[in-house]
């Protein structure tokens, strides 16, 4: 049979975010694919190095579009590390519930490109609507729908607002009692379980290997999360489970998805009610001539997609002398995909990059 | 908004009908991508105005560049914009197409998207509101129904110029040019 | 006298056949948007798109290109002309099921030949994957028209729908089975989910189709919304009895929005799996009801 | 647990300084002969996840420092243990002037696009990489662009900002 070359993406509704897979292809089945990342490479940490530590944020959370919010958290506790801030209790608390909130947002995105993918466009459309939600409480809080800049080095830029524990139980709520109907028409669909049962199939041992994380490592049945390994912000401070499933496919992966959205609500539930009251800022110095003593930190979350780390280098001056992003999507996206898309069907290109959650500015950066 | 005028419809059929179906091109070309996912779903539903992510270049007729072009994304949108077929239209998505924006700095980001496709209409901010994409989206339609949206036409005349401006920024094309290009030693 | 009414009859439902298949269209997408929590586009959307369409230059890859999509058209047109609408049939002393069974074919065929002036790679996935398709559900349905033919024991369309006057549904006979199987096929034959492979917009940029711009795109819906009404059309007058006009169109209505709702539900098969689905339940159950057709001949006499 | 690695990695290699800045983290310095046989060692001790490399440009200094971050993965299911929450800090240093550096790709798989990316940004070659072809960028750059004496403001100045807009035909 004749061998086609078949580019998958850029322009492509089935393609999220701006990257490109070429695909040699004979008939339905694929023999190689290459990732082509760099069509949003605009050398992030390279601009890093021009601005002053305080300038950084605001560029730092547009790397990844999808959760900006887990790269201000990486960024500020690098800074925090280098100066030695101290950050308030309540601030850590309002920080998880901060990030918790956009993982919940940005599964939810994720779970409207999966089922688009597949074609379920009635439970795409849903889950965009539930996440629109969520960033109507972001609005509220910062005035941003998208980027929000809200975690600062010391803490959290502003306080909750009057009544907004309230607006995020409300809305979690009719979040949550969509979960049955999201439940019947998609999770347990069974022609859902046939697409996805067996595609894109990665033993725990393979994953090891090529350095994955996130929900990648998690439905191999490992529960690698730092969010337990290293907590952060206030994440030891209540009680939850990392879920994880055995199979190491894309229902495994999508199903791990699933779970940590309902277990982050709970986590949210948790942290509300312990919240203590008190300060949300420690005062840095004058931002304009902040200069941070030299040296260098390596600080890691736990974003939606996976290990999200920062190194940091400063050498005594106002601005970082080197940074470097340690995204998730990288070993996912390059490595990760190459393999699993060979012998894959065309039809399930999407489906695999999808259920890896490749987001491709995280990529490029 | 004149959908249901039968006069207009029967006076210029290709306007109308142009203005009432825009199939934008789904090009993810920057983070504004973001903000078009809730359009054209449920909260704020693009279709209910003829609205639509189109599969392929040939089926569009209009093109949104969200937000920020590196130099890799030109050479794309170059391409998808050549597929389409005429009339197109043009609108920049977020500040980093009109100038830069954030990115002013960035060796790797072309600066003005107008130096190297004609663009019909800019939408400020970043990142700008989905209301801002419907307001594009009403301006769009005056421009149409006034004649003035016409970066297809500029595109053709000034094609020799759009062309070196690429060149410049990408290095070499790869494609033969679109319309035909004087030779200069003739 | 007669011939006139033969030629205006000839005119007029091709006519019909495009109002309700574009008609249905814009219900179609007006139906999904309220099933997606959404207000959706007006009824005529589709009529601007085509609009729009044909105001736009469109782009060919050579004459073939161009033969293709109006043998496509073409078959499709024809087809149009066996099929009772309502009492309403130009055609209907010759060949009947017989020559549907071959008529059918033509639109993929054309689509195929089409499609082979393009360079594009996914117009040739998209083929293939509508020719698997069309090859997938054409072995049950040749089992339904079979069961059919010998239980009426005639191949003309009017004289089967004449039959099930006055509530003999074929439906409620013992064709049971068969219309069990072809509903089942249906969503196949109409190319909605989970059947929507040959298009594919995820995956291959809707196949066969990703090249065409302008007045091409156009014709390819206007066949799309022509097939639609064949399809549902045929499912009405074999199971569902006809009637007249009214009726007719709400039967195929009724057909239409349980289609809309699997559509909703469902995501795309991979083609495989479609072949698998085709050929286990519904070709098992349409065999089924041929032998149960046959013997009850045999009893018969 | 971390000092007991601490007592095997100085007595298995001689000439390496290895310091504990903070808890959690370790920083090994060593030449850069002796990093693969380190990486190995460490993958051996159960330290098998290469978060990332990455590449530090001290221009005054004249070297560029190759930086790699390696963790552990879990290695009983439902229990965290001391060995996963330490971060070791791999550094060392090469000259600037036409670097090289043998791949990791044969130790850790998943170097091998950090290699690619570095080589493209830094200019570092990595011996023995299968593919070293560019990953992110589309246009030459004299200088590799994330080194110190690339001035991104400047080349914008000279290369971006120097094409004309295009007016309409008069």
């Amino acid at each position: 049979m004749r061998e086609l070359e078949l580019y998958f993406g850029p322009q492509h509704l089935g393609m999220v975010g701006n990257f490109s897979i070429t695909l040699k292809v004979e008939g339905d089945r694929i023999v190689e694919a290459i990732s082509n990342p760099g069509y949003l490479h605009r050398g992030f940490e390279k601009l890093m190095e021009y601005r002053t530590w305080i300038q950084n944020f605001p560029i730092v959370c547009r790397i990844n579009v999808v959760e900006p919010d887990s790269m201000e958290m990486v960024y500020a506790m690098g800074v925090e590390k280098l100066a030695g801030i101290e950050v308030p209790e309540r601030a850590q608390y309002i920080r998880s519930v901060f990030l918790e909130l956009a993982r919940v947002g940005s599964h939810l995105f994720g779970l409207w490109a999966y089922s688009n993918m597949l074609g379920f466009d009635t439970v795409a459309q849903w889950a965009m609507y539930h996440r629109d939600l969520v960033l109507d409480l972001f609005e509220e809080l910062v005035g941003g729908r998208v980027y929000h800049i809200y975690i600062w080095p010391g803490g959290v830029r502003r306080d909750f607002p009057k009544g907004f524990k309230d607006k995020i139980v409300k809305t979690l709520h009719s979040i949550g009692g969509c979960v049955p109907d999201y439940n019947n028409t998609f999770f347990e669909n069974r022609l859902f379980f046939e697409r996805t049962n067996g595609i894109g199939k990665i033993s725990q041992k393979e994953a090891r290997e090529l350095g994955a994380a996130g929900q990648v490592l998690r439905a191999t049945g490992m529960p690698y999360d730092i969010r337990k390994i290293e907590p952060y912000a206030a994440y030891d401070k209540v009680e939850w489970d990392v879920p994880t499933r055995q199979d190491g496919d894309a229902y495994s992966r999508i199903m791990v998805i699933r779970d940590e959205m309902i277990e982050s609500v709970h986590m949210i539930f948790k942290l509300l009610d312990n919240m203590p009251e008190g300060s949300v800022y420690n005062r840095v110095p004058n931002p304009l001539k902040w200069k941070i003593p030299k040296g260098e930190s390596y600080v890691r979350v736990e974003s939606s997609r996976g290990e999200l780390g920062l190194y940091l280098v400063s050498n005594g001056g106002d601005k970082p002398h080197r940074a470097h992003f340690r995204t998730p999507s990288y070993p996912h996206g390059l490595i990760i995909l190459e393999k699993l898309l060979k012998n894959a069907s065309i039809a399930d290109v999407g489906n695999i990059m999808i259920s890896l959650y490749v987001v491709a500015p995280e990529i490029d950066r | 908004m004149d959908r249901n005028q039968v006069k207009k419809w029967l006076e210029s059929p290709a306007k109308m009908g142009h203005k009432y179906s825009l199939w934008a091109v789904y090009f993810c070309t920057g983070c504004g991508i973001i903000e078009v996912p809730p359009v054209i779903t449920s909260r704020w539903d693009a279709e209910r105005f003829g609205v639509l992510p189109a599969p392929s270049p040939r089926h569009a007729n209009l093109f949104l560049i969200t937000g920020y072009v590196s130099v890799k994304t030109l050479k794309a949108i170059i391409n998808t914009y050549e597929l389409m077929p005429e009339p197109k239209y043009t609108v920049g998505f977020g500040s980093c197409p009109i100038n830069g924006g954030m990115y002013w700095d960035s060796y790797n980001t072309i600066k003005h998207l107008d130096k190297y496709i004609p663009v019909d209409g800019w939408i400020a901010g970043c990142m700008p509101r989905p209301e801002a994409i419907f307001i594009a989206v009403t301006h769009l339609w005056t421009l149409i129904d006034k004649g003035m949206a016409k970066g297809y036409i500029k595109y053709r005349e000034n094609y020799e110029r759009y062309r070196e401006n690429q060149e410049k920024a990408l290095g070499r094309l790869e494609w033969p040019p679109l319309f035909p290009v004087k030779d200069e030693n003739e | 006298m007669v011939t006139t009414i033969k030629v205006l009859e000839i005119i007029a439902s091709p006519l019909v056949a495009l109002i309700i298949g574009i008609l249905f269209l814009g219900l179609f997408r007006k139906m999904m948007a309220r099933i997606q929590w959404r207000y959706g586009p007006p009824l005529i959307q589709p009529v601007i798109d085509l609009v729009r369409l044909f105001s736009q230059r469109g782009f060919s890859h050579g004459a073939i290109f161009d033969m293709g999509i109006i043998i496509s058209l073409a078959g499709t047109l024809v087809l149009i002309l066996f099929i009772p609408i309502g009492g309403m049939c130009p055609l209907e002393s010759t060949g009947g099921l017989l020559v549907i069974l071959y008529v059918m074919l033509f639109a993929p065929i054309g689509i195929a030949l089409s499609g082979g002036g393009g360079v594009n790679p996914n117009i040739s996935i998209g083929i293939s994957r509508k020719l698997i398709l069309t090859l997938s559900y054409e072995v049950p349905f040749i089992f339904i028209i079979l069961a059919l033919m010998s239980y009426y024991r005639s191949i003309s369309i009017v004289e089967i729908v004449n039959a099930q006057a006055h509530f003999r549904w074929s439906l409620f006979s013992p064709l049971f089975l068969s219309g069990v199987a072809y509903f089942m096929i249906l969503p196949a034959m109409l190319g909605i989910r989970p059947f929507d492979i040959a298009g594919a917009p995820q995956e291959i940029s809707s196949g066969a189709y990703v090249e065409y711009g302008g007045k091409y795109l156009a014709f390819a819906k206007i066949e799309h919304a022509l097939a639609l009404f064949i399809i549902i059309a045929l499912f009405v007058n074999l199971f569902l009895g006809g009637g007249n006009l009214l009726t007719f169109l709400l039967k195929m209505l009724a057909v239409f929005v349980t289609g809309v709702f699997i559509h909703a539900v469902f995501p795309r098969f991979r083609i495989e799996q479609a072949t698998k689905y085709l050929w286990f339940w519904p070709t098992i159950i349409s065999f089924i009801s041929l032998i149960f057709i046959q013997l009850i001949r045999w009893q018969n006499g | 647990m971390n000092n007991v690695l601490k007592q095997e990695l100085e007595s298995t290699f001689k000439d390496i300084s290895l310091s504990i800045p903070e808890d959690k983290r370790m920083v090994i310095t060593a030449s850069s002969v002796q990093i693969l046989t380190i990486l190995r060692f460490l993958k051996d001790k159960g330290y098998d996840h290469l978060a990332m490399i990455s590449c530090v440009d001290w221009l005054e200094q004249g070297a560029l420092e190759l930086v790699y971050l390696i963790s552990a993965y879990m290695k009983h299911d439902n229990e965290y243990t001391e060995k996963e929450k330490l971060t070791i800090t791999l550094k060392t240093m090469i000259p600037r002037e036409n670097p090289e550096f043998p791949t990791a790709i044969p130790v850790f798989e998943n170097s091998e696009p950090y290699e690619r990316e570095i080589h493209e940004l830094y200019g570092i070659k990595f011996t023995g990489h299968p593919r070293l072809l560019p990953l992110f960028l589309e246009r030459d750059y004299e200088i590799p662009p994330f080194r110190k004496d690339f001035d991104t403001r400047e080349y914008v100045k000279e290369v971006f900002d120097k094409i004309p807009f295009v007016e309409n035909k008069q």
